[in-house]
């Protein structure tokens, strides 16, 4: 059990980790993997919480792991989706420094 | 019986860490990218083999024995391969670095 | 038996640590793919020895799932840092139209 | 088991399928269908609580609550998915290819209908927030904010240009922000409880076990919930979002996307969190909230473009809800629940009266071809439905009767001269002034003879509102000053199935 | 023994974590990041949630390094960089630190015994004829998650297709290289992903009674899928076409479809038909398995790039 909370106190530190990225990052990537670190520890969290919640046989208890795929799933779909923004946003900029023609789409 | 699988597996592990610490330090003095990309390499799948013979005699049944060959297979082919890919990502870059250098803005 | 098979799992860990921290202050960038893909290598070996250490057989599975997952990384490392990638200050590239 | 909360879920999602397969007109039409579908839903989920005077129960997959997941309609829920419902149904009128639409393609800006893509999002909207406000689940409920967040991020930037792709790139950041703090308290309490039902956890935590943790875990929850509210410290992302999008979008986004946070930061402080708890939280939320009237209500007078104007204003009005919390949680008979009535009236006439308003500023400055408020004078000459509707909506916000917003603030109002807390009394009067001054300033420019607008040097252009669009508007406008027609007595409509308990909905 | 152990890997964890923060850079920072996603599988497996480790590794760290790597090679390569403050770091770090001190509190502090719905699950789980006690929350005892978070997917999807230049959404996104593929790469794609595919079909049938399952499978299948892209041996498939919105659809729709069946069948939406329980289960999987494929995949591969002109 004792290792559980070595992951729990892991966990709780990660998430500082994630805070801090988020809060230092220079540029949006780095929030987005600030995010994705925290999220982590958050995770990580709930699989302690899981893992102290053992038994009837099963090594953890199995609710909060299933809960927790949904959001590593749930996590990558907002990672995916602001990597795609940040990638569109740096195109049109691009595009308006170098001929100020982004602004003909509707 | 399991005394002499339990020996068995342990010099066997052993001999794998050595190979990983081998590698190791090979991949931190080793001067080039490219030197590096083989100790890393070598030493990992020759390791991993000692690993995996030493620890079949511990495998529960039969089919956990052949996934643990399956999973040794499946890194050998997988690391020659990113090695392969990676020392061409080290000539590509080399090579762009190289012909970016030297000109002053004579690239079309 | 198990508590040795644990302690085989920490020092490959632990070797694995020190090779990334190496290759990660002293190198490109291409080196520190390889320190990742030396902690893949390690991670396969951890968890085939916890395999037997823990009684549990799908850590296999997480095992044959390292070892695929590795070539992708490397990859899509190629994939995005290819040589057409131009030097520093340049615009990036657009996709193809 | 109601069969009714399963479909107000599914249905909006069936219109998916021909969204994604069939061509956008075709599509557009069963979205549309699927709208007006889901309205029928929730006003039967509605006329249903309100008869039976008890709350609707379904257990999903057979497997009651601690194992399973419910869904749970109280008289709260059935008001606020009502709202939502009719909210996304006239916008989405609004943004469907019109008559005129075709032919007039070579007008750029013009008012066509919006990308099928829009309608995707707008019934995924539906989805969401059916779901947050059914839900009973803290986990569902999680699921149900990034639903949310899915839906409402593209919204803000379907032209793709490069203030809108910013915008949506920083509200998807806070919002993501919020969901991980929102998720962080869930591990806290199912640590704590082995347990995620609303209603067992309010049995649970009215015992008193959970301490200085359980605590932690709702104000973490509650922090990521204003950050998707854009309550006052974490509101910087709205007013670009909001005001950068298309007027549907914005509509939507300004109306009803941020209800449902709100919507659950009052299920959370006055369903699950234990009285005492709520008590001191209370007064934090209120500070938030006045400082969120006073601060953006300034800011809004300051603003120079309507959309921004507009946004700003939503932001400060979020502040109103706030200000119910110690004033329902005083434990108060008639004044709290009073207080809890102009929260939820507030909620309601908000959603439609910004709807109103973002749809006709969206008609204005494609009329106008701009939304800068000193390019704006006699506008009322090219768009006078619009500006009514903008007035009308305007006039809830104001709190002037009729309207919704009067109904609601001068329950509010009473509640907390009753109670003796002079400064909301005080707050709730400032903002009342402070709406007063952005919306009359824009009226007032508005109504202008266009030749007093020496300034700009431009008089108005040939260009004509979008009648049957600006009329959209306006039906929303009017509905906002119709739920000012409510008696101004505690709803017992609101009451229904509170507190929360699964007690006779099982099977 | 097995203490030291997860000591070490909760040391290298962190050290991995602060890498990522504290690596001005970005490529470096995602280097580390794809690392940091392996040691957290590792973290997974000692937590006794392999099924958790094996979404991790081919999601958190597999897949997501694919698409932050190819963000970092869209980003300018000079990053604008706001002026820096000279207090925003030590602040920072001090807020931090706070926040994980008291959440470390509050991990110390967490009841014992723990609260757990281990013993509900073992109850009601042989009724579903599952094994896998994770497969059995998933798709059984909260399946409404599992069906709204395919829908979440699907709508992400949505809002990259949202992001491209045309309003239809026509034509194919571009590939993740801008330049034909090397040879070594090919390689890999021609023989790696045959293996791979292998692997993944081997996660979903082993998904009913061991770790693994729909979530598992369908992040290996799109991960091979995006191989193969980058070795050149697939195109990038056309967003419009007809065939590919169906596989888009098919999970989260035929998921519903099971769930009014439920109501036909069980008497209960997205219950199961008694006796039948354990078929449908895995059909349902099967549908999700293809949908989280072929979505995640198009989701990497970022917004269609209009119409092909010929």
């Amino acid at each position: 059990m004792t290792g559980a909370l070595l992951f729990g106190l892991a966990g709780a530190a990660l998430v500082g980790c994630g805070v801090y990225g988020l809060l230092t990052a220079p540029g949006a990537l780095g929030r987005v993997l600030g995010f994705n670190i925290l999220g982590g520890g958050v995770f990580l969290m709930f699989g302690v919480v899981a893992r102290r919640g053992a038994g009837a046989g099963f090594g953890a208890d199995p609710v909060p792991q299933a809960l927790v795929i949904t959001g590593i799933v749930v996590a990558f779909c907002a990672t995916a989706l602001a990597v795609a923004l940040l990638v569109r946003l740096c195109a049109v900029q691009a595009e308006a420094a170098r001929g100020g023609d982004g602004d003909k789409e509707t | 019986m399991s005394l002499i699988a339990d020996a068995f597996t342990l010099v066997f592990v052993a001999a794998g860490i050595a190979f990983f610490a081998a590698g190791t330090l090979g991949l931190v003095r080793l001067p080039q990218t490219l030197s590096r990309i083989h100790a890393l390499t070598k030493a990992d799948n020759v390791g991993l083999a000692l690993i995996v013979l030493g620890l079949l005699p511990q495998a529960a049944n039969v089919l956990e024995g052949a996934k643990m060959v399956a999973v040794w297979l499946l890194a050998q082919l997988a690391s020659g391969a990113v090695a392969q890919v990676m020392a061409e990502a080290v000539m590509a870059e080399t090579k762009a670095t190289k012909d970016a250098a030297p000109p002053e803005e004579g690239h079309p | 038996m198990a508590d040795l098979l644990f302690a085989a799992a920490t020092l490959l860990l632990l070797l694995a640590a020190a090779g990334l921290a190496a290759l990660w202050r002293a190198g490109n960038d291409v080196d520190r793919m390889l320190a990742v893909q030396l902690l893949g290598a390690a991670g396969i070996a951890v968890l085939l020895l916890l395999t037997p250490a823990t009684g549990d057989p799908a850590l296999l599975d997480t095992a044959l799932l390292l070892a695929l997952l590795a070539a992708l990384a490397a990859c899509a490392y190629r994939a995005a840092f290819g040589p057409a990638r131009q030097k520093a200050g340049t615009p990036p590239a657009v996709p193809r139209p | 088991m109601s069969a009714l909360l399963v479909l107000a879920i599914t249905a909006p999602l069936l219109g998916l399928v021909p969204l994604l397969l069939l061509g956008p007109r075709t599509g557009e039409r069963a979205a549309l269908g699927m709208l007006a579908v889901n309205v029928a839903i929730t006003a039967g989920i509605a006329e249903r609580v309100a008869q039976g005077g008890r709350a609707l129960g379904y257990v999903v997959g057979g497997f009651a609550p601690p194992l399973g997941v419910g869904l749970r309609a109280d008289g709260f829920s059935a008001a606020m998915m009502l709202m939502a419902a009719l909210v996304l149904l006239f916008t989405g009128l609004f943004a469907m290819t019109g008559p005129g639409d075709m032919t007039r393609k070579v007008k750029a800006r013009g008012s066509a209908g919006m990308p099928a893509t829009f309608f995707i999002l707008l019934l995924s909207l539906a989805c969401a927030l059916n779901l947050a406000f059914l839900a009973q689940d803290l986990f569902t409920l999680y699921v149900a904010l990034e639903l949310l967040t899915f839906a409402a991020v593209p919204l803000v930037c379907l032209e793709g240009k490069a203030g809108q792709l910013s915008a949506a790139l920083t509200y998807l950041l806070f919002a993501l922000f919020g969901s991980v703090l929102y998720l962080l308290g869930v591990v806290l309490i199912y640590g704590l409880y082995g347990t995620l039902d609303i209603a067992h956890l309010a049995g649970l935590m009215a015992q008193g076990t959970g301490g200085a943790t359980a605590g932690a875990a709702l104000a973490l929850m509650s922090a990521g919930l204003m950050a998707k509210a854009a309550l006052f410290p974490l509101h910087l992302w709205l007013p670009p979002a909001h005001s950068g999008a298309p007027p549907a979008a914005s509509a939507v986004l300004s109306a009803v996307v941020i209800k449902a946070p709100l919507f659950l930061l009052v299920r959370l402080w006055s369903d699950l969190a234990p009285l005492p708890l709520t008590q001191v939280a209370g007064p934090v939320f209120a500070l938030c909230g006045a400082a969120a009237i006073v601060f953006c209500g300034v800011v809004a007078l300051a603003q120079e473009r309507l959309k921004l104007l507009i946004a700003y204003s939503t932001a400060a009005q979020i502040g109103y809800l706030c200000l119910m919390f110690p004033l329902a949680a005083s434990d108060d008979g008639p004044w709290s629940a009073l207080a809890w009535t102009g929260g939820t009236l507030h909620l309601v006439s908000h959603a439609l009266s910004k709807a109103a308003m973002f749809l006709a500023a969206g008609l204005i400055a494609e009329t106008m071809g701009h939304d800068r408020l000193s390019g704006l004078g006699g506008v009322g000459r090219v768009a006078p439905v619009s500006v009514a509707a903008f007035g009308l909506g305007g006039l809830s916000l104001m709190g002037l009767p009729p309207s919704g917003g009067f109904v609601a603030k001068v329950m509010l109002l009473t509640s907390a001269l009753q109670q003796g807390a002079w400064w909301i009394a005080t707050v709730v009067l400032v903002g009342g002034l402070l709406a007063g001054g952005y919306v009359l300033r824009v009226v007032v420019i508005a109504l202008q003879h266009p030749d007093s607008d020496a300034a700009s040097g431009r008089g108005l252009p040939d260009a004509r509102e979008c009648r049957w669009r600006a009329l959209i508007a306006l039906a929303l406008a009017f509905g906002a000053m119709l739920v000012g027609f409510m008696p101004l007595a505690p709803l017992p409509f609101l009451d229904i199935g509170r507190p929360v308990t699964w007690e006779g909905l099982l099977p | 023994m097995s203490l030291v152990f997860d000591a070490v890997l909760c040391l290298v964890l962190l050290a991995g974590a602060l890498g990522v923060v504290t690596t001005g850079a970005a490529r470096p920072a995602v280097i580390a990041f794809i690392g940091y996603g392996l040691l957290l599988g590792l973290a997974w497996v000692r937590l006794a949630a392999v099924d958790v480790a094996l979404t991790e590794i081919a999601i958190g760290s597999g897949i997501s390094g694919v698409v932050l790597l190819r963000c970092v090679r869209a980003l300018p390569a000079e990053p604008l960089t706001p002026a820096p403050n000279r207090m925003l770091k030590p602040l920072a770090a001090v807020v931090s630190i706070t926040i994980a001190a008291a959440l470390a509190a509050v991990v110390l502090a967490l009841p014992e015994p723990a609260p757990s719905r281990a013993a509900d699950v073992a109850a009601a789980l042989p009724a579903t004829d599952l094994g896998n006690p994770v497969t059995g929350v998933l798709l059984v005892f909260r399946a409404l998650d599992t069906l709204l978070e395919k829908v979440v997917l699907l709508l992400s999807l949505v809002g990259v297709w949202a992001l491209s230049r045309d309003p239809a959404c026509r034509g194919r996104p571009a590939p993740l290289s801008p330049e034909p593929a090397p040879a070594p790469s090919a390689f890999l794609a021609r023989v790696l992903a045959p293996i791979g595919v292998l692997v993944g079909l081997y996660l979903l049938w082993a998904g009913a009674d061991h770790p693994g399952g729909a979530f598992q499978s369908g992040a290996v299948l799109a991960a091979m899928g995006l191989l193969l892209v980058m070795g050149d041996q697939i195109r990038t498939p056309a967003a419009e076409s007809r065939g590919l919105r169906l596989l888009l659809l098919a999970g989260p729709f035929g998921f519903l479809a099971v769930g009014f069946a439920g109501w036909a069948t069980a008497g209960v939406f997205l219950g199961y038909p008694p006796g039948a329980e354990k078929a449908v289960i895995i059909a349902v999987e099967v549908a999700i398995t293809v949908s989280i494929a072929v979505t995640l995949g198009l989701i990497v591969l970022g917004p269609p790039a209009g119409e092909e002109r010929p």
